[in-house]
């Protein structure tokens, strides 16, 4: 299937380009936020902007603007979304956690231990391999 | 060949794979039904091969061509079937049987899956053999490596596995030259058979033909490194010699299907033309490199495994430097060595184990991997199947003999044969008058100094195998061990006697491969089976 | 004619008796019907045409199997047969019942059938590869007792040598083949003069002449000889004296009409020849050992034989014929009276043996007949040949110093010869009794065991008294075949008169009689050898130069020239990968296209801006941080991928994301068995090791800019009438498919996705068969640190168990990996199905379904894994191997070929039209074999982890219980 | 578009023929890895590089201004190929580290 | 008109998201941890993914769709493998 | 026949989606989804108990809306990192709910929130430990989790 753009109604173009660029500026700041926190725990939370919201605002406006074009429902887009939210807290989960692990391990700044829900992040150590 | 004959063409593509097939069905604990299912499938495959070749060698041989998938040529992908590829098919079911005989008696069961690997690396040497179209010569050349990838790593150990890694490595970094090659013919030719490739090269505009002839330079490399040229061959001894005995009598051949393939594409696409003797100066010198280093090589060697490994690189050397010089001629000599030392090589490394066995070299070698490797699940390799020879040492020692003889070229055996015939044609009747030229002295002096090589080195080893051994152990061989080696021996008497006919055969296949407009002529003219109309559907096309 | 030697061969190898009668018999009675065809065969023979026998071998090449005896082949062949029934009937009783009798026989024969074939070879090649033949018997014959090293190096030497002297030949005769045009002898000998004043006759010359004089020994390749004598006495009485050492002169005296008669011929064999006689004599006279100064002896005879040849007259010729005759006849039969000095006294070492004339009479006279007749005394045959000799050597011949120093020589050597004769006889019958022989009491050998000296000697008597009555029509027939028409007149008379040669032969005569009494004593005490060139031994000399060359160097130079690291042979592929790649393009002057940045994406430019720097990335950690190269390759990977679908190959991308993903956990899989590595612990940089990088770097570079510009070369330049064309065209009318590529991959060229996917399956069994056998390195064997810590802290903690921290780190995740298996099954299903006409295909949904399972045994272990789904991998493979086989066979049943495929549109109730191409079921195949080769790695893989701690579980109860 | 690729495939075969002559196991693997990837799109380029035309069939759309499908498909093959080699070696030099006790190419332990 | 305003979004989310990727992977090299860089690679999937959902916008095509969602649904097996890694020191247990 | 019935429903909604609606891919995503299920049952995973599952569309309607307003909380803390410091912290939950399908969501809620970050879950004591990106008022936090989440959850998952 191939639709053309410049077959859709101008009220779709700009749902489209106001998602779209909804999205990917969310994943900007994402990405921007990943490279400017301090620490790791801070860090996982930034790229989640891109996941969650970022992927929802490209979505949608993928799914307007295929709906709008081939004039009927087109929403498998959704899938991919749905994947993401479930997939991605996966990694973060399973990651945060090893980190957990190793800043524990090597007794790295104040990493929490278990039941002690204060601490600030730990200093950052440069990895070895 | 009409009918169901003319699938015999493909028949040494499949007979394998479907063995290999079959042999994952079977558990690895029933060894005795997998014997039985791989040796089948190589005497059905050996069977086939004769049928094949007494086609090519009768009077009405031709060019056979299939078309896979009933696509005509260029589009499809076409196996050829000529006095070449009929040969080397024969040759190498010849030895698939010998060596696989001889791996019953005990390395079959020394690791998992021996039989597939056997099965899928003779499909990979035949379908590269046969094919006629250079990507998928690519394919075959990757399943007939993956296959000896594994076949060499094969009972496992320190030595195979540095070597195999070694093996690999070179062997991924050709299959990436090998692609780019391709890639690069194919961009600038915009083909993919090769006798499509031949007829296009007068058309090619010259700024693309150069990077053709680019591309062909780097898929030359490829072979190369397959065949053992100086500087691209030292993984190979080490390699062949580590490998299990069958195993290396299989691999024999490996190195002659990058001389084959030299061959059948420079004969093709630089016989004549605007492209006519692209790189064959440096096959020239190349082969000259090689034997010399082969030849040191042989006489350096210590073990008997490399020594065989560096007669693998005489034996290529000698081959590349007859490529390079191209005379008709030579080459028909030279594919008559090619067939005899394929052979001598291949029943030197069965023998090697043999009669190093009375020496516990490689016994022990096994002994220690198996005691420290095996694992719960792990079986033994068992001895018992076969009857023990009586007089071994004599017939091991008259075995040795004859791979001496063979390997340095003296008489009586198709060792001399293949040398006489290919100086001959140098400098003998087969160039009366012509006095030789100083690339001609070079290479008759070259083969001459190998074969002396070979032999000062065989006798060397061969006394101190024989005669000096201090304990004096008979090694416990089986006959089916023994009769394998004895068999590609026998053939190279055969070789000998019938070496008129086999001269015949030889000739009259260069004189076609020399003629490249009978090989594009078949493959463009294969017809295609024209389709019926079914009722809801058609077939074929 | 065939008869003789092919019974001698074959009757040879059917022995396999441990008696030593019946190979006796069966060996003398071959030898003596050989021996009576021959004889038979004079009639025809001395009518002066040759016998021919023709049955073509390859006569592309010229090379028949022709046999031709004319008088000179027939004089040879009697002496081979005659002298070889004696020489079995001796050995006999020679040969000791604890050797192989039968070997010695086997290869006695066969040895006798190779020089019947050089003397009766009517074709020269035929004539080299019986030449060849006789070298490799005789290094069995002399090596019959191998096991004691002289045996073994003696007969190595000889064949060494004489095979070289072998192939010299070969080459020799391949320039005659190409001067002549033919290999025929006739042929040949006919064409004499277009021979010599051919460009080739020198090199020709000179290679058969280097076969000629290794075969005969002479100088300076004569040192081989006395080592063979380490073989048994009959050998050296066949070989050493009769026959083989005779093959030389025999191919000189063959070639004769052929090569001989020009100055280079003179020369060479005239140089030759007068050294060979003067130092043969010579170190004859200084040997211990009996067999030793025979051997010396007959070096000189023989460098006397050549000699004569090389004079190039017809009379001189006659000469070296009558005295080949006349040697074998005396020196076989000393080798045999010499044998039987051994046999029965248990050494031959002259300085011990003496005074044996009173144990062994006949012995001694039968020896003493001989030893005159091999030092010339008149009235034996040795006298006539060599009084022609002395009468040639006074006659001028082509001026020079050689032939001006020639009569000098001759009666020189004659002197020596004289001398060592007597010593000979002297020392070993005369004098006191020998004291302290090894065996005791010699007395005389079994009649039969002297019968063939006897004879012999008789023969030598019958020959010297009356020469024409007995050997002159023989010899006549053999010289008239050899010279033809040029035959001379010559008279085989006893007395020719008082004339200089007479002169020259007593004035040997007393010469070598004062010599031998002058030096007696020194001989009695002396080392073995003469003096001065005792140390100067030639096999010591060739011994060293072939162990220095053909080991020392040979390992040198393979150590330069070669090499047995991987990373230097890389090397070499790179680099002659690059050079073939760009030197065709140097050499044709190929120009490259200036590079245009125009029409660039941008975001497309940033896109590989990021790849560029993450590959370099992937460069720069790869050694020190593993994990971070894994990573940064994979966002490469990534932006391939991207690449892929910016530039239309959806299929592509889709591929190569799957094969990335279980790449990367493949290599993680991996990753756990590798050595830890941290900076700074290797890191002492040498010089040389600095300058290694430099030049590895120089020539990644240098493979880079070349890919760079080859590439875009290719990629501005549009593929030309390409067969892509008919793919586009036909994909959907002949192959039922919109998804071009995928048609092509299971139509079109699906014999490559055949071949591809056997390949994935290959490699599965490999890897798993190379796992079964897997041990990690110590250091790995232990369980990871994080691991251990984990364990620890669960097991310090009372409210614990082991394995908590793992379950719970893994609770939430594997909750969500589990539910996702029958989405991605479903997802991988429909891959699979739209294939066909959309990006997907049986590859990707096999990899999407080996994740499936990927991602069950990361989130529940292998336990967990394995006690829910039961993959069986190699059902799987199979399974999908037969499956696109017997899809693409089943094409013949409707009459085409391989992997023809069969579609149409099924018209299905409810469903409506569906596309059913039997290109389906092949996809299936690959499929089912991909799911199985994939799973198959993945799992063999990850078992280690369990068959480790099983080891580990194994090791540390032995360690318990010990 | 294709002075880009060019550039691509030129720094990855740079990066890839430094690592594959590395002394390291690892180093060699993701060496070769690279040298796929650049091999590939090498392949893939030769092709002629073509934006938004895949050579997918729609009807009325006219088949000349596809892209080149063929190197697609070979590029699909070498995917597939490389994949199963990559396992492969890694395999090996799991074994060779696990025989020799090493990582190092030739099996040796002394650092060079 | 429509063609214009969707081509610059398009254009522009493509810049923006080939910068995402670019900040993903300036964590990959500057880490400091193997954390931070495993979530600098899923960062970059994501991104890439969503590059190749406004390719499909701006070509109009859905073909590119099934890349996307392979991304999607399983590209983050790898990170989780390396996560697994990290913790554990090994894949599959 | 159908082990899952609810994830049979869902995989033929996936079908439907991927390939679009036709009668003959409602018909061939019901054998996929069916067989499918049937690979599901091999894993044997512990089934969802279900309560009151109509409250799920609840459930994500908030969730939808937490996430966006989470996005434009923490978009604000990336942009301006340099001017206000944020306060970044740890939180150790005591849970209630045991359903591991429940507790799956509760932590896919949690991390997919921008944020929040599910770090250790201590199956002993049932407790987890989250980090927090601005924790300023870690009351409102616990209370967020507790009532708007948890008890949500354990009504849907009885
Ligand atoms: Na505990
Ligand atoms: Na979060």
């Amino acid at each position: 299937m191939m639709v053309n753009a410049a077959d859709i109604p101008l009220w779709a173009a700009v749902a489209v380009a106001f998602f779209l660029l909804v999205g990917a500026t969310l994943a900007l700041i994402g990405a921007i936020g990943f490279v400017r926190l301090p620490t790791f725990y801070e860090r996982i939370h930034a790229p989640t902007l891109g996941t969650s919201w970022g992927i929802g605002g490209i979505m949608v406006a993928s799914m307007i603007f295929f709906s709008v074009a081939a004039s009927r429902i087109a929403i498998h887009e959704i899938l991919i979304g749905i994947f993401v939210t479930v997939t991605t807290p996966i990694t973060f989960m399973l990651l945060a956690r090893a980190a957990l692990h190793r800043d524990r391990a090597e007794q790295n700044g104040k990493a929490p231990d278990k039941h002690t829900g204060s601490g600030s992040g730990p200093e950052e150590i440069q990895d070895e391999a | 060949m009409n009918g169901w004959t003319h699938h015999l063409i493909i028949a040494p593509i499949l007979i394998p794979l479907l063995a290999a097939a079959l042999l994952l069905f079977i558990d690895e604990r029933q060894r005795v039904a997998k014997a039985m299912v791989s040796l089948a499938a190589a005497i059905i495959l050996c069977f086939v091969s004769i049928v094949l070749f007494e086609i090519e060698s009768g009077p009405n041989a031709f060019e056979g061509v299939y078309l896979l998938g009933n696509w005509s040529a260029p589009f499809g992908i076409v196996l050829v079937l000529d006095g070449l590829s009929a040969l080397m098919l024969l040759l190498t079911s010849v030895i698939g049987v010998a060596a696989l005989v001889y791996s019953l008696a005990r390395w079959h069961a020394v690791g998992a899956h021996f039989h597939t690997m056997f099965q899928l690396l003779l499909m990979g040497v035949n379908g590269a053999f046969l094919t006629g179209d250079l990507f998928n010569l690519f394919v075959f050349f990757e399943v007939m490596l993956a296959a000896s990838y594994g076949l060499l790593l094969h009972g496992s150990g320190p030595l195979r596995v540095k070597a195999g890694m070694h093996y690999i490595a070179v062997n991924l970094a050709a299959a990436l030259l090998f692609l780019i090659g391709v890639s690069l013919i194919y961009g600038t030719a915009g083909t993919l058979n090769m006798a499509d490739l031949a007829a296009r090269i007068p058309q090619i505009e010259p700024d693309r033909r150069m990077l053709m002839e680019a591309g062909a330079g780097v898929l030359g490399i490829a072979f190369l490194i397959k065949a053992g040229m100086w500087p691209l061959c030292f993984w190979l001894p080490t390699a062949y010699s580590a490998a299990s005995a069958p195993v290396a009598g299989v691999f024999a051949i490996l190195s002659k299907l990058g001389i084959y393939v030299i061959l059948r594409l420079t004969m093709l696409l630089f016989s004549d033309g605007p492209s006519a003797g692209f790189g064959s100066t440096f096959l020239l010198y190349g082969g000259i490199a090689t034997l010399i280093f082969g030849t040191i090589g042989v006489l350096a060697s210590q073990a008997l495994g490399r020594l065989a490994g560096f007669s693998v690189l005489v034996s290529s050397g000698t081959l590349l430097m007859v490529l390079g010089i191209s005379d008709g001629a030579v080459s028909s000599g030279a594919l008559l060595y090619l067939v005899s030392s394929t052979l001598t090589i291949s029943a030197f490394f069965m023998l090697i184990e043999l009669v190093e066995r009375g020496q516990d070299a490689g016994a022990n070698v096994l002994a220690v991997t198996m005691e420290a490797y095996g694992d719960a699940d792990e079986y033994e390799p068992e001895e018992g199947d076969g009857v023990t020879m009586p007089g071994t040492m004599a017939i091991l020692g008259t075995c040795f003999a004859a791979c001496a003889i063979l390997l340095s070229g003296l008489p009586p055996l198709s060792g001399f044969i293949a040398k006489f015939a290919m100086l001959s044609a140098m400098m003998g009747t087969g160039a009366i008058g012509v006095p030789p030229t100083a690339a001609i002295w070079t290479l008759v002096i070259l083969v001459i100094l190998s074969g002396v090589a070979a032999l000062i080195s065989m006798t060397r080893a061969g006394i101190r195998t024989f005669w000096t051994s201090i304990e004096g152990t008979v090694p416990r061989v089986l006959v089916i061990e023994i009769v394998p080696v004895m068999f590609l021996l026998a053939l190279t008497l055969a070789l000998t006697v019938q070496a008129g006919p086999a001269m015949q055969y030889m000739d009259t296949t260069i004189r076609t491969l020399a003629n490249p407009k009978l090989y594009i002529d078949a493959v463009r003219n294969a017809a295609v089976i024209p389709g019926v109309e079914f009722d809801t559907g058609k077939e074929g096309h | 004619m065939l008869l003789p030697f092919v019974g001698s061969l074959a009757s040879a190898f059917l022995l396999n008796t441990s008696s030593r009668v019946l190979p006796s018999w069966i060996a003398g009675a071959t030898a003596l019907l050989s021996l009576l065809i021959v004889v038979a065969a004079y009639p025809a023979v001395s009518a002066g045409d040759a016998l021919r026998f023709h049955v073509e071998w390859i006569p592309q090449l010229g090379l028949d199997f022709k046999l031709r005896m004319d008088g000179f082949a027939w004089m040879f062949a009697v002496l081979i047969t005659g002298i070889g029934f004696l020489v079995v009937v001796y050995a006999r009783y020679y040969i000791s019942e604890e050797d192989p009798v039968p070997r010695f026989f086997s290869f006695l024969l066969a040895f006798m059938g190779a020089m019947l074939g050089i003397v009766i070879s009517g074709n020269v090649i035929l004539l080299s590869v019986f030449w060849e033949l006789t070298s490799i018997f005789s290094f069995l014959l002399i090596s019959y007792w191998h096991n004691t090293a002289a045996a073994r190096d003696g007969a190595r030497m000889a064949l060494t040598i004489t095979g070289i002297g072998g192939f010299c030949l070969l080459i020799g005769v391949l320039l005659i083949g190409n001067i002549v045009g033919s290999y025929d002898l006739d042929k040949i000998l006919a064409s004499g003069d277009v021979i010599r004043g051919h460009a080739l006759y020198t090199p020709a010359l000179v290679f058969v002449l280097l076969g000629a004089l290794t075969k005969s020994a002479q100088f300076p390749f004569h040192f081989w000889l006395p080592n063979a004598m380490a073989a048994p006495t009959p050998v050296s009485a066949f070989l050493h004296s009769a026959t083989m050492v005779k093959a030389g002169v025999f191919l000189l005296a063959r070639f004769w009409p052929a090569l001989a008669g020009t100055y280079e011929w003179f020369w060479i064999v005239g140089a030759c020849g007068i050294i060979t006689l003067l130092l043969g004599a010579y170190f004859a006279m200084f040997q211990q050992d009996l067999k030793g100064l025979l051997a010396y002896s007959t070096i000189s005879h023989l460098g006397l034989i050549t000699t004569l040849l090389s004079l190039g007259s017809p009379l001189a010729t006659v000469a070296a014929i009558f005295h080949m005759l006349n040697h074998a006849t005396f020196k076989a039969s000393l080798f045999m009276a010499a044998g039987i000095i051994d046999h029965e006294t248990g050494t031959r070492d002259m300085r011990r043996l003496s005074g044996l004339f009173r144990y062994m009479p006949i012995t001694a006279t039968l020896a003493m007949v001989a030893s005159a007749a091999m030092a010339g005394v008149p009235l034996l045959n040795g006298f006539l040949s060599k009084e022609m000799f002395f009468a040639e050597a006074v006659e001028t011949h082509a001026d020079s110093i050689l032939d001006r120093i020639l009569p000098y020589v001759a009666t020189l050597a004659g002197a020596f010869s004289v001398a060592y004769s007597l010593r000979f006889i002297h020392m070993v019958f005369f004098g006191p009794p020998p004291t302290k022989l090894p065996k005791e009491t010699p007395h005389e050998p079994p009649h039969w065991m002297r019968f063939p000296i006897e004879l012999l000697v008789v023969i030598c008597l019958i020959v010297g008294i009356a020469p024409a009555m007995s050997v002159g029509p023989f010899l006549h027939t053999a010289v008239s075949s050899v010279l033809g028409a040029q035959t001379p007149e010559y008279s085989l008379a006893v007395w020719h008169g008082f004339n200089v040669p007479l002169m020259m032969s007593i004035t040997a005569l007393l010469g070598g009689a004062a010599l031998y009494w002058v030096l007696r004593d020194y001989l009695q005490r002396c080392d073995d050898g003469p003096p001065i060139f005792r140390r100067l031994r030639g096999q010591r000399i060739f011994e060293r130069i072939l162990v220095e060359v053909s080991w020392r160097w040979a390992r040198m130079a393979e150590k330069r020239i070669g090499t047995r690291n991987l990373q230097p042979q890389m090397r070499w592929v790179v680099a002659t990968g690059f050079f073939a790649g760009l030197l065709p393009l140097y050499l044709s002057g190929f120009e490259t296209r200036p590079f245009a940045f125009t029409g660039v994406d941008t975001a497309f430019a940033a896109l590989w801006a990021l790849g560029v720097c993450l590959a370099l990335g992937t460069a720069w950690l790869a050694k020190y941080h593993r994990l971070a190269a894994l990573v940064m390759l994979g966002g490469v990977g990534l932006i391939v991928c991207t690449t892929f679908v910016w530039l239309s190959a959806p299929d592509l991308a889709i591929t190569q994301l799957l094969v990335e993903i279980v790449t990367t956990v493949l290599i993680l899989l991996g990753l756990r068995w590798l050595p830890k590595r941290s900076e700074g612990i290797d890191d002492t940089i040498t010089l040389r090791a600095r300058f290694r990088r430099f030049r590895d770097l120089a020539l990644a570079v240098a493979c880079g800019i070349g890919m760079t510009f080859i590439s875009y070369a290719v990629m501005t330049m549009p593929v030309p009438d390409a067969i892509a064309n008919y793919f586009l065209d036909n994909a959907y009318s002949e192959g039922g498919g919109r998804n071009v590529v995928n048609v092509i991959l299971v139509d079109f060229r699906g014999f490559d996705t055949l071949g591809e996917i056997t390949v994935l399956g290959v490699v599965a069994l490999t890897v798993y068969a190379l796992l079964r056998r897997f041990r990690p390195a110590d250091d790995s064997m232990g369980m990871p640190e994080q691991q251990q810590i984990q364990n620890r802290f669960d097991e310090e903690r009372p409210e614990r168990s082991a394995g908590d921290t793992v379950r719970d780190y893994l609770l939430v995740p594997s909750v969500i990996m589990q539910w996702l298996f029958p989405i991605i099954v479903t997802f991988a299903v429909y891959i699979f199905l739209r294939g066909h006409d959309l990006p997907g295909g049986g590859f990707s949904a096999g990899l999407t379904l080996s994740i499936a399972f990927l991602l069950q045994y990361l989130a529940g272990g292998t336990r967990w894994a394995e006690d829910r789904i039961r993959i069986l991998p190699l059902r799987w493979m199979g399974a999908g191997m037969l499956t696109a086989t017997v899809t693409g066979i089943g094409a013949w049943f409707f009459g085409y070929p391989f992997l023809t495929s069969h579609f149409q549109y099924v018209e299905l109730p409810l469903i409506g039209k569906m596309p059913a191409a039997s290109a389906l079921l092949f996809d299936l195949g690959v499929f089912s074999l991909v799911v199985g080769s994939t799973v198959l790695i993945l799992v063999a893989l990850a078992h280690q982890s369990i068959r480790i701690n099983r080891l580990r579980t194994i090791e540390s109860d032995k360690a318990k219980e010990a | 578009m294709e002075i880009i690729l060019s550039i691509a495939i030129g720094v990855m075969t740079s990066c890839g023929v430094w690592l594959i002559l590395r002394p390291r196991t690892y180093q060699v693997i993701i060496g070769l890895s690279l040298l796929s990837y650049a091999v590939n799109l090498f392949i893939f380029g030769v092709g002629g590089v073509k934006t938004n035309v895949p050579p997918i069939l729609t009807d009325g759309v006219s088949t000349s201004s596809l892209a080149d499908p063929v190197p697609q498909a070979l590029v699909l093959t070498a995917i597939v190929i490389g994949f199963a080699t990559t396992a492969l070696f890694l395999v090996v030099l799991l074994a060779s580290r696990g025989l020799t006790g090493t990582d190092h190419v030739d099996g040796r332990s002394d650092p060079k | 008109m429509s063609a214009i305003i969707i081509f610059t979004a398009v254009a522009i989310a493509q810049l923006m998201l080939a910068a995402a990727m670019a900040l993903a992977s300036i964590r990959m090299f500057r880490g400091p941890r193997a954390q931070d860089r495993i979530i600098g690679l899923d960062t970059l999937y994501i991104n890439a993914m969503l590059l190749l959902v406004t390719f499909g916008i701006g070509t109009g095509r859905v073909i590119y769709f099934e890349a996307a969602l392979v991304i999607g649904m399983l590209g983050f097996v790898a990170t989780v493998a390396l996560a697994k890694f990290l913790m554990r020191g090994e894949v599959i247990e | 026949m159908l082990p899952y019935p609810i994830l049979t429903l869902m995989l033929v909604l996936m079908w439907l989606l991927l390939n679009g609606f036709t009668l003959g891919h409602l018909l061939l995503g019901i054998v996929v989804a069916v067989f499918a299920s049937w690979a599901m049952a091999s894993l044997r995973p512990e089934k969802p108990k279900f309560g009151k599952w109509y409250l799920l569309p609840k459930l994500f309607g908030i969730v939808l809306y937490d996430v966006a307003v989470s996005n434009l909380h923490v978009a604000k803390v990336i942009l301006r990192a340099g001017s206000r410091k944020h306060n970044p912290g740890f939180l150790a939950i005591d849970l209630e709910i045991r359903d591991h399908f429940a507790i799956a969501v509760l932590a896919v809620v949690l991390t997919s929130t921008p944020g929040s970050a599910w770090l250790e879950y201590d199956s002993n004591d049932n407790t987890v430990l989250l980090h927090v990106l601005d924790i300023d008022n870690e009351a409102a936090w616990r209370d967020t989790i507790k009532n708007r989440y948890e008890k949500l959850l354990m009504e849907i998952f009885a």
